[in-house]
């Protein structure tokens, strides 16, 4: 049992069938924001393997000896996009756009829960925009929200995750912007072993694939970055 | 500032929750009334529907709502050509969603308290004078004050709680849209857990102080 | 008091047309009650009674009706016209009290008063809830009061909201016999001081002859017999008054009173009789008699503590139940009507053109009100 | 029926003693009816009669309160026992029908006959329905039912469950004349042939006189009066019974019936009476008299309709009203009691002892009822 | 396999739902018949409380409920010992959860359908032979269909359609806890549109189908 950060849900599942032709082993997915996984863990949940979307939760789950100490590795580094489907930014583009919101709004992820939200905070505070856009702000409870503010249209503007921009189902932007990875801290996203699946062969099989060049090239197809 | 206190979203919970409850009433009140009295055959159907929003996880029907509401669905590009202002994201957008995601809390009560009136009150209030709207204000309405004590609560309770839909529909703007179940939500999920054990005792206590004293109303008033 | 089929109506008159269909019955009525008195209406359980006050006050909607009140058409379902029930300046006391549990006995009375249209004829609240002795009672909710006392507070508040006239459905069912007298009593008065109609449901017939000028007899949802109390109590042939009920009503003025022995002399047609109590010489009263009061003698009896002793003539010997008969007799211009058994009508050999004796016992004839203003 | 203090009971006895005290009144009652025959509990409206019967169905929480029900004890709370409401074997017709809606007449009626314990003497469900004429409305739901139809069901209702004793409050207010007249007859036949006793307030008094075989009245909370029928109505000091229905009930053998003119001949200790109707020769009969049909004459009258003339004694004039004496008679070992003008006494110049003639109107004589079996 | 498709979480859901009506009715009849009943002073109090679980939102219910009930918790310790498994993330744990999540839209409707029932009903079954039970279930029930049929719809409706209790404390296992709003969630939640859209309509036209059902025996019973 994999419980995997929501953004990184569709992803898992993929690399998860993979992994099930390839070894035999059934795999579940369980996504959810990687607050409540964590919640759930320390409340004892049935899960063998945490891929949070931050390095922070992993880490605690290790120092309290509820994962597996000495398995927690970065599988994956998140970019962040400018993504806009508002017909008025194409012909601006989104980096101007940002300068010239008005009554539009920018949806990001909220920088109190969520990784790309602390990622978009620094990005516009490097910009220098922070203030300037911060009554234009609405927060998404993690990446997937913001994506749907923008996607629907509700927000002109998101910053979201690049891995996001792949999905079959989104309406065709007016405009992509990707954001420099040197303006935000890296989105690094952790996976660790459960102390319950410490003995689990398939656990370990699952994480070794996750590292393995199949994966690797499986992350990477969906808009990640890949750790060195 | 405010967002940084749990003062800020427990205001603006309780504003929300109000002006919720009070369009609840105006309109689930003649629904109910007329849910209570009709002989339609469309009757279930219609009651079924009115339930609807219950089955739906919240923010699932916050999701619907955001494309509905937003400038690309059927009613938000109607609102933004009329007003020019966008529904979501703004208070006006999450009371119109908190009302629907609450509408069959408010329905139901007043429905069973309508139903179980005693038709011969109304029949005397009518000979004594009272045209129909008077009758229900002076006799079907205090008659039914429980079920008005009821609808209330539990409007106004469940718009307090609300949390998927306004965290959709509203975009979290602190001081606009972020209510104190939001604030409460991203404390959990920031693992912040002291802040969300303070803020919940906050909520949960004046909840309890609202909820006791319109219990403690209605006591008196069965009692008089 | 008239059946008629078209339904016109005139001034100071209740014309009404109804056909309301259930299962089980149909009421179908055509009739005028003039506005004004007390109308009784009696007939035995399931007869409609209720149904057809309904009717008059808005809230039964017949397939067929028509309602014309002093001229004016309150309702007439073929031009699809109807006064909403609250319109209809009526009062209507129900079966059963109906009072607002929710407001006190005083709010209870205010309700229909403060709703109330200003008219010309203010009732007055102290004289009603005093009338009704509901003095101690006006903070008391409801639920606190006895049966009688609920129904008399739903009497005055009908009564306070200026009714153009009156619709009580057997409202003295609930009362102890002295109340009822009283309320009765007062009713009798309200409707001579104030010229408030009523219409009055009951199953009493010894209530509705102490009350009515009018009465119409409904059976089955159809009105069989209506017209002044008089002739319909002298109707011999009427089933649901053949019980031991039936007698007369007679009209007297009062010649003296005497005040040593508390009675009073009053005259008409057929001679003098004495009545119990106090009236003011020169008025009008009724008096009603019933037929098992009144018995008969060939020769005047003397030495008897019966005190009202007249000539009559025997007009008819009526067949009543098995072991007695109807004697109808006319005295002056009156008639009066005595039950007694067959055997003595036989002994007697009673024949029309008889001349008789009919003593009254004095204190079984009883006043019944005051003769309405006009 | 005796007022005692230690409310003990015997077998054949309901004794109970009661305080219960609300704002405005107080019920403090001590009493014990026999196990048999109809008790009329008599007293204007708010005097507690209905919170005595709430008190007896243990429907009430008195203060201070013993019932002994047949030598059994159903409550007491100086030990705090108390049989709970559905394990006390009574019947209760309220004073409102108080039918189930949800269930049709049928099983409304089966309500209780179903939780019915198994007794000796089974009431037959077949002819409780036939005289309550409830037969057509078996299916009906109680909201399709007129007021006087809801109340036969509910009498049938509490017959149906078996009931140890049956208590009714004022079941008949709702009904006309007619179905009284054939429930009382039902009610009279039922206690004689299923000896259930019954406990029935009433404000008619009319009504208690022509069931009831003892009588309790009460006033304000109390129990002014109670002994059996004819004793207590001939009571002259109760201000309650001072209406015009007071009179006197006599035990009488029935000695034959002329069936040419449909009369029975009764006898009793003071002389013959001829009452309507067929009664079985040898049965016995409780007549009442009311003082009303009472007159006397000092010569025995000829040539009159009226049949029943007994010599009697005058055993002593009270006053009355205003303008009447109530007279009591002596006849035999029996009492009567006239309600004659107090002029008419005066001019014949009654006395005790005087020997005089009571007239009775023969129609005026009410068969009242078989004496229950023992 | 049941979680590839919608049908596994729908009739999870319906399993779920229909258990937890199931003991809320059992646990929310006598406690709305004392509320409805009591002259306690405690009454207001205790409403109040019954009142409480609307108030927040359901992911912090689910939270709380989590630490309560989980191996370290009060309750799930003392579970533990008892049975030797865990509540949480178990089909129990849900049901558990749910009924404190919906107690209250079960307590009300009856409460109030108790408090309108005309006390003399009973007093005439009493008078007729039938104990307080037999009383309650032969007179003051039927009469309070309309309040039972209240509290079946609601509670259904809303176990139907909660989430935040049930993702946190049942934890979206596949089979066990994975019920329909959680697997809408995820389809939204991976964008997965047309999957989402689908469910929903499943979940909304079965919703209706019961709903409608429902309403349409109360219309009989009224009626007859
Ligand atoms: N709501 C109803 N639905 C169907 N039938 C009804 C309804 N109300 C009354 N009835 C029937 O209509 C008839 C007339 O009823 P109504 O109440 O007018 O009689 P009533 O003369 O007032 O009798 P009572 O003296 O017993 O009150 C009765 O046969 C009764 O069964
Ligand atoms: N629930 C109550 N609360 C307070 N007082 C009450 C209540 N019920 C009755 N009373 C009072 O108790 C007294 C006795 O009432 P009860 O009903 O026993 O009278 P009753 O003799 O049956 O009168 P009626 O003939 O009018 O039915 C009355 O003064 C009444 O006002
Ligand atoms: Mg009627
Ligand atoms: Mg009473």
């Amino acid at each position: 049992t994999v419980a995997v950060a929501s953004n990184f849900a569709r992803t898992a599942t993929e690399i998860a069938a993979r992994f099930t032709a390839r070894t035999g082993h059934q795999t579940h997915i369980i996504a959810a924001s990687t607050g409540k996984l964590y919640a759930q863990i320390i409340n004892g949940a049935p899960y063998d393997v945490l891929l949070a979307a931050d390095a922070e939760r992993p880490r605690l789950l290790e120092e309290a000896g509820l994962g597996v100490a000495g398995t927690r590795f970065a599988y994956a580094f998140g970019t962040l996009v400018l993504w806009s489907r508002d017909p008025a930014v194409a012909t601006v583009g989104c980096r101007e756009q940002l300068l010239h919101l008005g009554k539009k709004h920018l949806a990001i992820a909220n920088p109190e829960t969520a990784p790309y939200g602390v990622a978009a905070r620094e990005f516009l505070l490097d910009a220098g925009l922070w203030e300037q856009v911060r009554p234009r702000l609405v927060l998404g409870e993690n990446i997937l929200q913001t994506l749907q503010f923008v996607a629907s249209g509700n927000a002109s503007l998101g910053l979201i995750a690049q891995s996001q921009t792949g999905i079959p189902a989104l309406p065709s932007p007016t405009c992509e912007w990707v954001v420099p990875t040197r303006t935000y801290s890296p989105l690094e996203q952790q996976a660790i072993l459960l102390q319950r699946a410490a003995d689990k062969k398939a656990a370990s099989a699952f994480l070794n694939y996750l590292r393995g060049p199949a994966g690797r090239e499986q992350i990477a197809g969906h808009g990640y970055l890949l750790p060195d | 500032m405010f967002e940084t206190t749990s003062m800020g979203p427990l205001l603006l919970s309780i504003r929300l929750a109000t002006t919720t409850t009070l369009v609840l009433l105006i309109i689930a009140t003649p629904l109910a009334w007329w849910l209570a009295h009709t002989t339609s055959r469309w009757k279930p159907g219609i009651q079924a529907t009115v339930a609807l929003p219950i089955v739906l996880p919240p923010t699932v029907i916050g999701f619907y709502l955001l494309i509905v509401l937003g400038p690309y669905g059927t009613i938000g590009r109607w609102w933004v050509e009329v007003t020019g202002d966008a529904l979501t994201f703004s208070f006006t957008g999450l009371v119109i969603a908190s009302c629907i995601y609450s509408l069959p809390f408010a329905v139901q009560p007043l429905q069973v308290a309508f139903q179980s009136l005693d038709r011969r009150d109304v029949e005397a209030a009518r000979t004594l004078g009272a045209s129909p709207l008077d009758a229900f204000f002076s006799v079907a309405a205090p008659l039914s004050a429980h079920g008005f004590l009821n609808a209330i609560v539990l409007s106004f309770a469940h718009t307090l709680g609300e949390f998927g839909v306004v965290l959709m529909v509203g975009g979290n703007i602190p001081g606009e849209t972020r209510v104190i179940s939001i604030a409460i939500y991203d404390h959990v999920e920031s693992l912040d857990y002291a802040a969300a054990h303070q803020m919940s005792a906050l909520l949960l206590a004046f909840a309890f102080v609202v909820l006791l004293s319109m219990f403690v109303i209605n006591r008196r008033l069965s009692r008089r | 008091m008239s059946t008629n089929t078209t339904t016109t109506g005139t001034r100071a008159s209740i014309a009404m047309r109804y056909v309301l269909s259930r299962a089980d019955f149909e009421l179908d009525v055509d009739l005028e009650i003039p506005m004004r008195g007390i109308t009784g209406v009696f007939g035995e359980s399931g007869a409609g009674k209720t149904s057809l006050l309904r009717c008059i006050a808005g809230l039964e909607q017949p397939s067929s009706g028509r309602l014309v009140v002093d001229g004016n058409v309150w309702q007439d379902t073929a031009s699809r016209r109807s006064l909403p029930v609250h319109q209809r300046a009526i009062g209507y006391v129900f079966q059963e009290p109906r009072l607002f549990s929710h407001l006190t006995v005083h709010r209870n009375l205010d309700y229909g008063r403060r709703r109330a249209p200003e008219r010309a004829v203010n009732v007055d609240f102290e004289q009603i809830v005093a009338l009704l002795g509901l003095e101690s009672m006006l903070q008391r909710m409801p639920d606190a009061l006895s049966g009688g006392e609920a129904q008399r507070v739903s009497i005055a508040r009908a009564l306070l909201c200026e009714p153009r006239f009156v619709l009580m459905d057997e409202p003295l069912a609930a009362l102890d016999k002295a109340r009822k007298a009283e309320i009765l009593q007062f009713l009798d008065r309200l409707h001579a001081e104030l010229s408030v109609p009523i219409i009055y449901v009951s199953h009493n017939i010894g209530e509705i002859s102490a009350l009515c000028d009018q009465l119409l007899v409904m059976q089955r949802g159809r009105v069989i017999a209506d017209g002044d109390l008089q002739s319909v109590l002298m109707r011999t042939d009427l089933p649901a008054l053949a019980g031991e009920e039936a007698g007369s009503v007679v009209v007297a003025k009062v010649a003296s009173y005497d005040a040593e022995y508390g009675l009073t002399c009053v005259r008409f047609s057929g001679g003098e009789l004495f009545v119990s109590g106090r009236h003011e010489p020169g008025s009008e009263l009724r008096v009603r008699i019933r037929a098992n009061d009144v018995s008969l003698c060939r020769v005047r009896p003397t030495g008897t503590t019966i005190l009202n002793i007249l000539p009559a003539v025997v007009e008819a010997v009526h067949p009543d139940a098995e072991a007695t008969v109807l004697v109808r007799l006319s005295l002056g211009s009156d008639f009066l009507t005595a039950r007694i058994t067959r055997r003595s009508s036989v002994e007697l050999n009673l024949q029309a053109g008889d001349e008789v004796f009919a003593q009254i016992k004095s204190v079984a004839v009883r006043k019944i009100g005051v003769e309405p203003g006009k």
